[in-house]
């Protein structure tokens, strides 16, 4: 594109001393929450998008609403790495209580763009400091003092526009996406960008090396958050009822989900829905009315994170053994209890598949990217029909509420699956109706639904054999719960297949699931590019396993677990099914301190395990990596 | 004698054809003399007599006795015996699934007074059309006797334990919270507690039936205030109800000053002749104003105490397209290629 | 005593063709629950106790009050084996709804008392029958209707007395330890007795081989249910605030403690209590309480059983996390869901163990006998004050609603331990309260308490450092779950040590837990004098595990361990803590039907997997006891 | 002047001698403007008026905005933020551990209205002895402006949806439950807000104070019925408030026909000047009538509402030791070792 070009040729040259770093750094825009940054951070990273520089943008804030420090992280790799980068190069420092720090916490030879008043460049005399009259710019654009607050933010977009190359027409298409059709709004933003734009122009050298060049990398691709994905997924799977009740960093997944809905599945004459959203008075409400519309035949969901799961435990126990569907979204947050509500974390791994007393046993399924969201709450509805069973899908803080890259989404290739709900055909095929009887072998009985005319049967979470009577006999019980295992087992091979990626030259396994993903796919590269160590890899993603598992393992000597939890969670499972002797080849990688996991991390572990290294960095004291596994 | 026969003869099929015994459920496994077996014969005769299709009807039900009841009416029904206390949650659900289903739902006082408190008290605020009944014996019958939060100051266990906090009025609540139909009855007033099943199937809404039902095993003994005799004795009738069903044509002669009529939903007429006290039931304050002063005077009453047919249930206020959601055909919940096509490039 | 003695020397001579069995065999009394039988059969247990004869009596009641079948069984055993035995030699048929089943399931020569006229003897020849005109007999002790049908049941138990031998004295000592000082109820039960005696003597002519004669193996123990000796621990154990919901089976636990606290913990002068029970609205608020009162110092329990646990989970992350003291009595039965509420299982291993989201884990203490729910109920509060940490006793229905043989109790050796709460010698000691500061190196911090005068500490679930502040850095949150992983690190020593008993010929070990120890203890000669298999023996007495686990493991080539659920529970904690060599060498033996495990079914189960035997038989295949461990 | 400077000082030390920052916490972390800021205030200017010894208080909170402003009071006092909408059962607690604690719990109208209901009503029923404050903005802050159930039908939020059902009122189910003491106030008006709360350490049971506290970031616009405008203009006071704390010797002159007096727990008294209804607010039915006319009428009844200066609260009903359980030493708390024989004995 023209405009992009110029943009490059106008741009001063870097000091001599350094080679340009070309897309391939991190910008942090260090702000307030509550200050209104977010559209000026979606707008930049938009923009770095549109121009075809894979990306990834995180946000990191605290748990209250306004007045706190929050971080928003910009990565941009042009070799497609868009997991979390420990290191940034580039800062914007907006806010007064945290700039000395963070810019104490850069490297040398980054860059700072602060506010001039902030005297930054006091601080240290190794980074290149760009001064903003912030102030004084905003009062050019607009004289109302409750714009003044968001503008400001549009001023920094304006200055890295100059300073990065970022192209200006981009940001605007951006923030066109950002308002839709407020013509008002958008202009005077695109207003306070070009002061932004001027003043860097007119008053900043650039004397550092970063730089955004367009490139075709994103050929395709969408950029969204998690939740938004899950929710469309939820939407194109024909959810009817949905019962939920907010907590972060759920709360977008269903709030998007309403907003979809509402779009698009009202009757444009009539203004009926066909759907029904209730915002319930707690979790366990949210989960009974799930199961209530699942019994009566609808496709029913609701989403809630680590506190809601462990309210659920009752009422999933009852969905499994009395078998009605329902799918739980559980974005997960640092727990335990009510913990870091705005950290990420894979810590409801145990707790979702044991969920409740007694035998019992969940499926889980563990997108790593908003297509998986997207696809996998497709697949979850189908699951749930067809198993008859609470179906839950694991995504997190990171996957949920960050925006990502990632492919576009697919119509769903086949037509909705609801299971082995009787109707007259079948009940004449199968002779004989029994609520739980296993007719085919596979543990999955058949059911009858309220409000049409098959049998009816009496659904208890009590004992009962398979006419649904009342039932306390021992043979009766253990026939039911063996039938429960039976159908568990044949879930294996109905969930989604793992990613596998075998290297026949590496001794090595590594295994990782969920939003480790990304940082999984950078380390391994990095392992064979420093260290020569090839490596091959399995991303579960989904519980139970597949025999595949065991294959992979088999085929290395040491396989590496990657996590995002203190206790070896997914390990922990895997041991429940493998054979010992595979099991002794697991080696866990953890992480839980709530940031997101980064491939330096996972890298320089495994280097330390494999002997590559010997010394013990401080950051890695505070990880007894065995902590939770070690044995006796 | 010819009119007898002849309505005897009438009695065995009802309105739409359908024989008693298609509403009578398994056989009970409650203590004998237990006052949840009546009621269960109440809901019985009152979906005979209103001519319920079975396969709209479902029920549902908490733990406890009471909560096992449903087994035992209804047979032909589909049902779900859910989890202490979250009833009307799952209720909440499977109507919205389903908004033509007719349900009863079945609660105990511990069900509903403890654990499902919540519960309860959002299921009234949302005015679910259901019948929510609670068999209220003032202790829990399943795990063998203790007090529920219905029981009365003073009422005393077998074991001689004396209850010294204050009873929840369900009734109270309920129309505090926005229950739109609620009554009171006792378990062995078989034309009292008929009457009520019966305009409550005709009423669209919540419609809250705290029953009276004496637990002969561990709660019926002197002392306790929820007994056979002492409810019996207790109990303050506050109206005699005629019912007349929307598809009888029956007109009433009454005298406008002592008896009061209500129109219900389906167009059902309920007449309302006032014994014990003078109110209006469609007031909210006079019918607290009722619950309060009985209460004071240690009695029960029984009736209708508040109703207020012509209010949006939950279903309707959800503005849902008039098939069952769960029944819903593919095309019609799953959006075309296009909508994803449209979402899609909102986001490149 | 004379008494006795006489009464066996007027026996009638057994039948000539068979051998006496002598304190050799269960007494099965089939009945209708809600019939009043309890007071008779618990009389006719303890009357034979204190004949100095081991026995165990167990009630399989439905999940109803009354109307429907009930099985009250008594084994007696010279050999002091205490567990379930499936087989039945002497049945008391007072159900006629079950009695034809009930007969036909008995093996030949077996014996039955029965009212004449359900006719028994039409059913089979093969057994000895004793019909009893129960209605005729009853007429002559008394007319007032509603005690008939109490009465009924202790003429059966004046019938035994004379077919078995069962000393009349003893027998009204047992009533009188029933009914204390009501002289008349006594006096009536007696002559019901005399009455029930008279007829045997007069009109049934001993054919049977089955007696009970006095020994003297009981010396010192006492009969009690575990529930009761759960409270009297918690009453020794010094509680003061108890929260609790009714719910079968562990109702009866608050129940009795309620008795006994009233009797004992009452000051004599002002009539206050030194202790307060709540009957809480549900099970969280029931823990919450508890939590609140530990919180505030003062040592607190719950009890429930399987739903109650599981909708517990968020308040248990909170009390882990925030690091208060809380004794919870998890009284299993047979779930999932509602399950079979009046069965027993060891089904909430899993579930208690990773109780609620995050990682967190915690605690269990498994006794066995009523005698370990007294000691472990002591234990338990001082664990739960010196850790700040919830922790579980794992009971069950069979362990807490039957009547066991036990040790007598023994008074508290130690004084209680109230762990490191903060006083002035303290604060002075450790210079300076930082609540969540690892002093000692143990991962325990010090706690100060609301209403004394040392300092204060807000208290949340949410992150926090050393000093109790809020924080969400992320350095503060793992240091403080890795000082929680130390904390649970450090209990493995302070908690119970397991059983172990070592036989240097075995190459196979046992390992099993709660009650699932009766069954093995009585396998363990099976197999060794049946199969001459040589077997060692490992109990354990709570997670996390001791080191002595893993040494046990490597002493032997394969170890079962025996476990009363489907899902092996316990051997996947096992394998998250073992080696995964040790691990291999782990084998399931299962029983999950409702019903007590008995000798037979672990013995047979072994014996087929060590390669002793070949064929299944029918009961097994309704067991496929590697369901839920399976390898890929 | 002189009198002026003198209560100026005298203002800096309270009755037992303590600074007033010794009643403040920590710095705030909630919005700007958000009214619980203010009710922090007034907790800290009553605590501190009424010479409330720090080491005897404790304050608790489930969660929300709301439930995290007790750390922003009283910060050298124990406190517990415990799980949402759990903090009844917590605080019930830690109040039976110890009967001398002066307990301060904090909530929103979402931890308590929508998850908390449940043991919202069962400590109404216990009445117990504590000051629960519901800091109520008819939405739910820390989740980003969800409707609570304290919502009124027809309120709208800023994205426009609009809310249909019906609000829970708080003071009306505390009434009903149990609760001895029920006031409702507002944020903003300083000089009410702190009489009743002095009132509410004076009192003995359940203070259930319901006060209106703006959320300026999610739910002060314009059609909102929370929003600090309307609110302010809404408000109908029912009475002017006159407290007299115990310790101080004053006299007050009142004419009886339209000033109350109530004489509280500790001896404190409160004048209260009837103002908008005229109506004795220990009277429960005249209590329920305010509020359902003042509902009616779509405005908010602020002021003390219902009081019950003398009613067995739940420790009191529990006939404990003097003593606090939490203190008790081992030798009152754990039987003899005669008594374990006894035990034995009788189970040999
Ligand atoms: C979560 C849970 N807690 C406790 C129980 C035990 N329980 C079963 S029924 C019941 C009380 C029933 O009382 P009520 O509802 O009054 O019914 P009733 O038996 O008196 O008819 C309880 C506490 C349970 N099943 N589930
Ligand atoms: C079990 C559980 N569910 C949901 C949440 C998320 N959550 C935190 S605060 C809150 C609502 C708070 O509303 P309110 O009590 O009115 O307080 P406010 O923020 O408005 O002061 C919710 C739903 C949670 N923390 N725990
Ligand atoms: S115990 Fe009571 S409530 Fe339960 S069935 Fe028997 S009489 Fe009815
Ligand atoms: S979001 Fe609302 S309730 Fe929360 S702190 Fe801000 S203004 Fe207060
Ligand atoms: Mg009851
Ligand atoms: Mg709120």
């Amino acid at each position: 594109m023209p405009a992009s070009d110029v943009a490059v040729e106008e741009r001063p040259a870097p000091s001599a001393s350094v080679e340009p770093v070309v897309n391939d750094f991190s910008i942090q825009v260090a702000t307030v929450n509550g200050s209104g940054s977010q559209t000026a951070n979606l707008v930049l990273l938009r923009a770095i998008f549109q121009m075809g520089v894979p990306v990834s943008g995180k946000n990191m804030f605290p748990s209250n609403i306004a007045g706190l420090p929050t971080w928003f992280t910009i990565r941009t790799n042009k070799d497609g790495y868009i997991g979390w980068k420990k290191k940034t190069e580039v800062l914007v420092a907006m806010n007064p209580e945290t700039a000395r720090e963070d810019t104490l916490n850069l490297d040398a030879d980054s860059m700072v763009v602060y506010d001039e008043s902030l005297k930054l460049d006091s601080v240290r005399s190794d980074l290149v400091f760009y001064p903003v009259p912030f102030d004084r710019l905003v009062a050019e654009v607009t004289r109302d003092v409750k714009m003044r607050r968001r503008i400001r933010n549009m001023i920094y977009d304006g200055v890295l526009s100059r300073l990065l190359g970022v192209d200006l027409d981009q940001m605007e298409i951006a923030l066109r996406k950002q308002f839709g059709n407020k013509v008002k709004v958008v202009a005077l933003n695109r207003q306070a960008l070009d002061v932004g734009y001027a003043f860097a122009e007119q008053h900043l050298e650039k004397r550092d090396p970063y730089r955004i060049e367009s490139m075709d990398e994103n050929g395709g691709r969408i950029l969204i958050d998690g939740n938004a994905a899950a929710a469309i997924g939820c939407m194109m799977a024909g959810v009817t009822v949905v019962a939920w009740y907010p907590i972060t960093p759920s709360s977008s997944l269903c709030e998007t989900l309403i907003d979809y809905l509402r779009k698009y599945r009202v009757d444009k004459e009539t203004g009926k829905a066909s759907f029904a959203v209730v915002q319930a008075e707690d979790e366990i409400a949210a989960l009974g009315m799930a199961i209530g519309a699942g019994w009566a035949g609808a496709r029913s969901m609701t989403s809630t994170s680590g506190p809601g799961i462990s309210l659920m435990g009752e009422f999933v126990g009852l969905a499994y053994y009395a078998e009605v569907p329902a799918v739980i979204f559980d974005v997960q947050r640092v727990g335990p209890s009510t913990g870091l509500p705005t950290r990420t974390a894979q810590g409801d791994v145990l707790s979702t598949a044991f969920l409740s007393h007694g035998d019992t046993r969940h499926p889980l399924l563990f997108p790593c990217s908003p297509e998986e969201c997207y696809s996998m709450a497709v697949n979850a509805f189908d699951l749930a029909e067809r198993f008859q069973t609470p179906v839950f899908v694991l995504s997190d803080l990171d996957l949920g509420m960050n925006q990502w890259m990632t492919q576009p989404f697919e119509y769903p290739a086949k037509p909705m699956d609801r299971g082995k709900v009787l109707d007259e055909e079948t009940l004449e095929r199968i002779g004989r109706f029994g609520r739980y009887r296993d007719v085919d072998g596979d543990g999955i009985p058949y059911r009858s639904v309220p409000g049409r005319s098959m049998p009816a049967y009496f659904c208890r979470g009590s004992g009962h054999n398979e006419s649904a009577q009342y039932s306390e006999r021992a043979d009766d019980y253990q026939r039911n719960v063996d039938r429960l295992m039976r159908k568990f087992e044949t879930f294996r091979n109905w969930l989604p297949a793992p990613v596998v990626e075998i290297n026949r030259k590496a001794r090595v396994g590594i295994i990782a699931y969920g939003t480790t993903h990304w940082a999984v796919v950078e380390s391994r590269d990095q392992l064979r590019d420093e260290a020569d160590l090839q490596t091959s890899y399995y991303r579960h993603r989904a519980y139970p396993f597949r025999s595949a598992l065991a294959s992979f393992i088999e085929r290395h000597d040491r396989v590496y677990v990657v996590e995002q939890n203190r206790d070896a969670q997914m390990v922990t499972l895997m041991r429940t099914d493998l054979r010992p002797e595979l099991a002794g080849r697991l080696r866990s990688v953890l992480h839980y301190n709530g940031q997101s996991i980064d491939a330096r991390t996972i890298t320089d572990d495994i280097l330390i395990q494999e002997g590559y290294r010997v010394e013990f960095s401080e950051a890695d004291e505070l990880v007894p990596r065995d902590a939770g596994v070690g044995g006796e | 004698m010819a009119t007898a026969t002849q309505s005897l003869k009438k009695k065995k099929i009802n309105r739409i054809g359908l024989e008693l015994p298609v509403y009578r459920g398994s056989k009970t496994t409650l203590c004998a003399g237990c006052g949840h077996n009546a009621i269960s014969e109440r809901i019985i005769d009152a979906c005979f007599a209103m001519g319920i299709e079975p396969t709209q009807l479902v029920k549902l039900s908490g733990i406890g006795c009471s909560s096992k009841s449903p087994a035992y009416f209804l047979g032909s029904v589909h049902g779900f015996n859910t989890v202490h206390g979250r009833m009307p949650s799952v209720g909440t659900g499977a109507l919205i699934a389903n908004k033509n289903l007719v349900a009863i739902g079945v609660s105990g006082d511990g069900d509903t007074g403890a654990i499902g408190i919540g519960q309860f008290i959002h299921l009234m605020r949302r005015n679910l059309p259901i019948i929510y009944i609670i068999e209220d014996n003032g202790c829990y019958g399943l795990t063998k006797g203790q007090f529920s939060p219905t029981a009365d100051v003073g009422s005393v266990l077998k074991t001689g334990v004396v209850n010294d906090l204050p009873p929840i009025d369900t009734c109270a609540l309920a129309i505090q919270l926005g229950a739109t139909f609620v009554a009171r009855s006792f378990s062995g007033d078989k034309k009292q507690l008929t009457a009520i099943l019966k305009a409550a199937l005709s009423h669209r809404g919540t419609a809250m039936l705290d029953v009276l039902s004496p637990c002969v095993t561990f709660n019926d003994h002197e002392g306790s205030t929820k007994s056979y005799a002492y409810v019996k004795s207790h109990a303050d009738q506050l109206e005699e109800l005629d019912f007349v069903p929307y598809f009888e044509d029956i007109s009433v002669d009454y005298e406008p000053g002592e008896t009061q009529e209500v129109t219900l939903h389906d167009g059902s007429r309920l007449y309302l002749k006032k014994l014990a006290e003078s109110y209006d039931p469609t007031d909210k304050m006079q019918a607290l104003g009722v619950l309060h002063d009985t209460h004071e005077r240690g009695e029960f009453a029984t009736g209708l105490i508040y109703v207020k047919p012509a209010a949006d249930d939950f279903l309707t206020t959800l503005n849902l397209v008039d098939e069952p959601l769960a029944s819903l055909p593919e095309d019609r919940v799953r959006p075309s290629k296009a909508v994803l096509t449209e979402i899609m490039e909102s986001l490149a």
